[in-house]
């Protein structure tokens, strides 16, 4: 876990809501893996006073880059900002994903979900996972077809891309587990699920998984203060030996097993 | 003075010598591991632990945290994992640190304080214990135990009682007269004040209409209550003649030095660790230089110097 | 209902009907015609009047204000043309504006506060009394009025003596148990409170050691004690059965919402005067946007809808 | 007085700390006058909280200029915003330089000084003020040459520029009162003294003012919370009929009559 002061090396706008930034960083570049994430904050003492939590996107040689939708203050700023204007950035954070190199991997990206997905893939294909018959699939949904994203890289990474959104503007009309229950009922290869998205969409992830008797980690997000364990602000709910207790999203997530989440709270 | 030599940044407080005056707060910094990754340990004055109770506590629900202009609210709910497995888990870490370790101390009921209390006496590694009388106090409908010059006092004498460790009694804001508890926290015993916690405070979502919070109360942390914390502390200083430690938004080592330059012996960083995990290694170096930069040779040269 | 219908802003608080609940606060707008410049004052709930007291006095010597995280020190020491000079200079041109004026009254003593209360009783144009409990009180050594329920509640029975205007108490933040002088101001015969006065704060200059201010103690304003304020209004809406007016720190419509959904029946716009002359405006205009995008006829509608 | 939202139309930096940018306003360039400031903050409620007082530079047509020094979080804000980003003004506000027609006007500029002047020295000169013998003259001091602005402005509109810096390197070597001096010393010109600069220097004009018998008018600094007479922050102690009182630096000035002020607070 590194902190460092990096200058931004790119920033673009990838329409009204969504932009990608990029920055050099050997150290975190070396040390990441898919689904860990990142506290970033434009430098010095500012409102908003926190850093945001943001999925590590891809990594490419030394070169770090995220996907970030503006939605309020914090990405707005960071949206805002200018090649080579400081980004103070934190991590790697949290636990990322566990792939099973026996199982087909199939990654479902809900909209933003979309982000540490493609790092998962990239390192899928680098390593090998692409096997004939085995090459990873994509469900990737949004509500409209602007919601879809980074579809060009996924491909390039050698997934088959199987798309949904809600007004029917890319891909099949409906929610993307619509279509990962259709796929998962007309095939029969160990699978394993990789999750990312809203909450409710994990949550049917879930069900589906535990219907399916897959394996299946889904990435969650809270709200985060420090995003190293040191707030205790990140709690959600957890089956625990113990019985119901509060894991830290940061820490011991934000990838969980879907079957240690008590999804009703 | 020789403006090369390194001043002397060292304090002791209730019998404590610490290298600097710059200690973490508690709630803010962990079981300190968290932060081992991000800077050398050993070059904070004293850690304080988050505030541990008899039994373990799962905390509240979510959402614990929300931000407000130049500050945050929190309701964690006093997560912790109990004092047995403090001692078994997080202590013996900290204990091979080799600076002073503080133990928060929390309790709902008296009795609760002085079970905490005991069973950190005389364990290998404590320095301290500092008392939080911020605690919702479950006899009296819930106001702190803080809020009453009384009560506060019979907090710390049960805890004195049980232990010989030093005593920092941690006080709440949200009192009429900071002065008067602080007298009555000296008079039972305490060897040090440390101040102040969170002040409590809300917000509300106004599309849901309910609490940003999983509760309808938080404490509010961070640059916003710097003001505050800072006159509280000023009097408190007057009030009593143990050492204060002051904390309360500081971010940076020129706010670290208005809390000394009112007479605070010493401060506590909290939620400035959240955002940069290096601040207290900062605000240390920050000391340093503006010391250096005034052939100022010991920070105790500062302590109370406000003029009129 | 009909989205293009007009929602009914008004309210009506210890009998004086106000066409929206946005009032000024006390020492944010001047003697009112400061603003007339920059919007139509008749479009304002209600305009509380700088605080007045008996003799005109000069206030504190400057630096009198103080920029802090996301809020302001000020310590302008009750500065006011004094009660003669008030009705003689200022009511007039206040009492032709045809909205509710409230003075803020305040006093260093029991006798100052029923002798400034008792010559504006029967004044044309003032709607209503605000009382300023947060005053130092000289008697007891400079803490508040407002800090001690029996205090608080000897001042407002000393005023309600005098006077047959409506009564609204303002309430200091600094106190142990808000509820507590709520109940208080209400026994004792207010018709109303408001909440909350500045928080008593400081801020020292580390190049000079002297406080920022050209006193010890400033009080806090702005966006950074939001949180605080609604907490404390909240805590004062459960706690008694008059209306309960709220402010500290707010903006905007949706800061104002906060307030009204926890209970207060009307907000009062401070420091964001300052900032943007026609932000009561603003407010009242995004309330009106609020309702409208949500189907809701009257603002009443809106209070004390915080869900648990 | 206005509270407009406006747009910049140009902003440049003058060396590293001093920026002078320009936006349009009919409103505001009609009714101001020399001396006279404006509240400025950058758009949207953010830190800092307050909008900063800076006096009026320059108006041309419908075209205000102002020329800031940064010297804190506030200035750095302002000088730091891009063309077209929108700017919160409020003002014209306070009282402006009352100039006496009949009197050589004696401009007594120190540092930032210098910026509610050249408007000043401008409207003499389009005011014809500028007739022989009588032209107004610049007293300029800095601490060094950069402290020296808007020179080329002033000798523009046909002042008679006599500086000084501390350091030597422009005009004489010393501060702007000693040439000042001198010159009153030499000449017996009826004339009338208008002096902006640091308190320090407002308190030695003042003193060779009354020497002199010379009417002296000096714009006062004071920190501020509104601007405009609301919050009675900006308090300057003055002698009254009444006994020493505070007057408000905001409405009852920024111009004072020098003979008003108690100097010794
Ligand atoms: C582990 C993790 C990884 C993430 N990765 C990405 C990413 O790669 N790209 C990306 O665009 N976003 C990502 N997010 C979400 C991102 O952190 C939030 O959108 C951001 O913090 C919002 O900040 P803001 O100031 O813009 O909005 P705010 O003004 O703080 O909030 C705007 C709205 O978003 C909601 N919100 C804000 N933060 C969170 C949160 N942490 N969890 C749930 N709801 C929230 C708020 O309730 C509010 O309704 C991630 C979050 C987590 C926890
Ligand atoms: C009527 C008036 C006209 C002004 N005209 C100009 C102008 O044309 N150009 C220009 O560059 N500046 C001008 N100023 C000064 C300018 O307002 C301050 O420099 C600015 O407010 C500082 O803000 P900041 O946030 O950058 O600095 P801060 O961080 O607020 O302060 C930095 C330092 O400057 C001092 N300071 C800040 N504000 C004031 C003040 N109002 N009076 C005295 N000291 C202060 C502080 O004490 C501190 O030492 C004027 C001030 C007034 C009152
Ligand atoms: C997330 C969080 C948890 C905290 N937990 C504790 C605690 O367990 N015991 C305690 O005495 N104070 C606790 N505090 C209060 C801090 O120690 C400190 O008093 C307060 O945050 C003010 O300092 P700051 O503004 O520097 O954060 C906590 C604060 C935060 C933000
Ligand atoms: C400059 C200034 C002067 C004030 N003067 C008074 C006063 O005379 N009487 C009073 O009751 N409150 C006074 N107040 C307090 C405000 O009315 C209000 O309670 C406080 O500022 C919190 O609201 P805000 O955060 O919206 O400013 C003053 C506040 C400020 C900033
Ligand atoms: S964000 Fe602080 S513990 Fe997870
Ligand atoms: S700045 Fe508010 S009265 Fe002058």
């Amino acid at each position: 876990m590194f902190f460092q002061e990096l200058p931004l090396k790119k920033i673009e706008m990838m329409g009204p809501e969504v932009c990608r930034l990029g920055f050099a960083s050997r150290e975190i570049a070396g040390k990441a893996r898919p689904g860990q994430f990142l506290m970033i904050k434009p430098q010095a003492w500012a409102e908003p006073l926190l850093p945001r939590p943001i999925s590590i996107h891809r990594v490419q040689g030394g070169m770090v880059e995220l996907l970030v939708r503006v939605v309020g203050e914090g990405t707005r700023r960071i949206s805002s900002m200018r090649p080579g204007e400081i980004l103070e950035v934190k991590g790697p954070l949290g636990r990322g994903f566990q792939v099973d190199p026996q199982k087909v991997p199939l990654l479902v990206a809900g909209g933003m979900g979309a982000a540490p997905l493609l790092f998962l893939a990239e390192k899928l294909s680098r390593s090998g996972a692409r096997k004939k018959n085995r090459a990873p699939v994509l469900f990737i949904g949004g509500r409209t077809k602007k919601e879809i994203l980074a579809l060009k890289e996924f491909r390039q990474a050698g997934l088959k891309v199987l798309a949904a959104t809600e007004d029917g503007s890319f891909g099949e009309r409906g929610l993307v587990t619509d279509r990962l229950r259709d796929y998962l009922e007309a095939q029969s290869a160990e699978s394993a699920l990789y999750a990312c998205g809203p909450v409710g969409m994990l949550k049917a992830v879930a069900a589906l998984a535990l219907k399916e008797g897959l394996p299946c980690q889904v990435s969650l997000e809270e709200r985060m203060a420090c995003g190293m364990g040191a707030c205790l602000g990140c709690a959600v709910a957890r089956k625990q030996e113990e019985g119901p207790g509060y894991a830290k999203v940061c820490q011991d997530g934000p990838v969980f097993e879907a079957g240690e989440i008590v999804w009703d709270e | 003075m020789n403006r090369l030599t390194k001043p002397d940044l060292s304090v002791t407080i209730a019998g404590i010598r610490m290298k600097n005056p710059v200690l973490t707060a508690s709630g803010t910094f962990g079981y300190g591991r968290e932060y081992a990754p991000y800077f050398d340990l050993q070059e904070i004055g004293a850690l304080v632990t988050k505030g541990i109770s008899l039994k373990p506590m799962a905390g509240n629900p979510p959402p614990r945290i929300c931000e407000t202009p130049s500050g945050m609210l929190n309701a964690i709910g006093l997560q912790n994992v109990g004092v047995e497995a403090f001692l078994r888990d997080k202590l013996p870490y900290l204990a091979e640190l080799g600076i002073p370790v503080i133990v928060n101390v929390l309790g709902h009921s008296l009795k609760e304080y002085a079970e905490v209390a005991s069973r950190l006496d005389g364990q290998r590694g404590i320095a301290a214990l500092e008392i939080n009388i911020s605690c919702p106090n479950v006899a009296q409908g819930g106001l702190a135990f803080g809020a009453d010059p009384r009560l506060a006092a019979r907090v710390v004498s049960r805890v004195r009682a049980v232990t010989r460790l030093p005593l920092i009694t941690k006080l709440t804001p949200q009192v009429s007269d900071i002065g008067c508890i602080a007298r009555a926290a000296e008079e039972a015993g305490s060897d040090a004040l440390s101040l102040i916690n969170t002040i409590p405070g809300m917000a509300v979502d106004i599309h849901t209409r309910r609490s940003r919070l999983g509760r309808i109360n938080g404490g509010l942390s961070g640059p916003a209550i710097k003001p505050v914390a800072l006159r509280l502390v000023y009097q408190a200083v007057q009030a009593v003649s143990i050492p204060v430690i002051g904390l309360g938004g500081i971010r940076t080592a020129e706010d670290a030095l208005e809390f000394l330059i009112v007479g605070a012996r010493a401060v506590q960083v909290g939620t400035a660790n959240f955002i940069r995990p290096r601040a207290c290694l900062e605000i240390i170096q920050g000391l340093r230089n503006f010391l250096m930069s005034r052939g100022i040779n010991r920070i105790e040269n500062v302590i109370g110097t406000i003029r009129p």
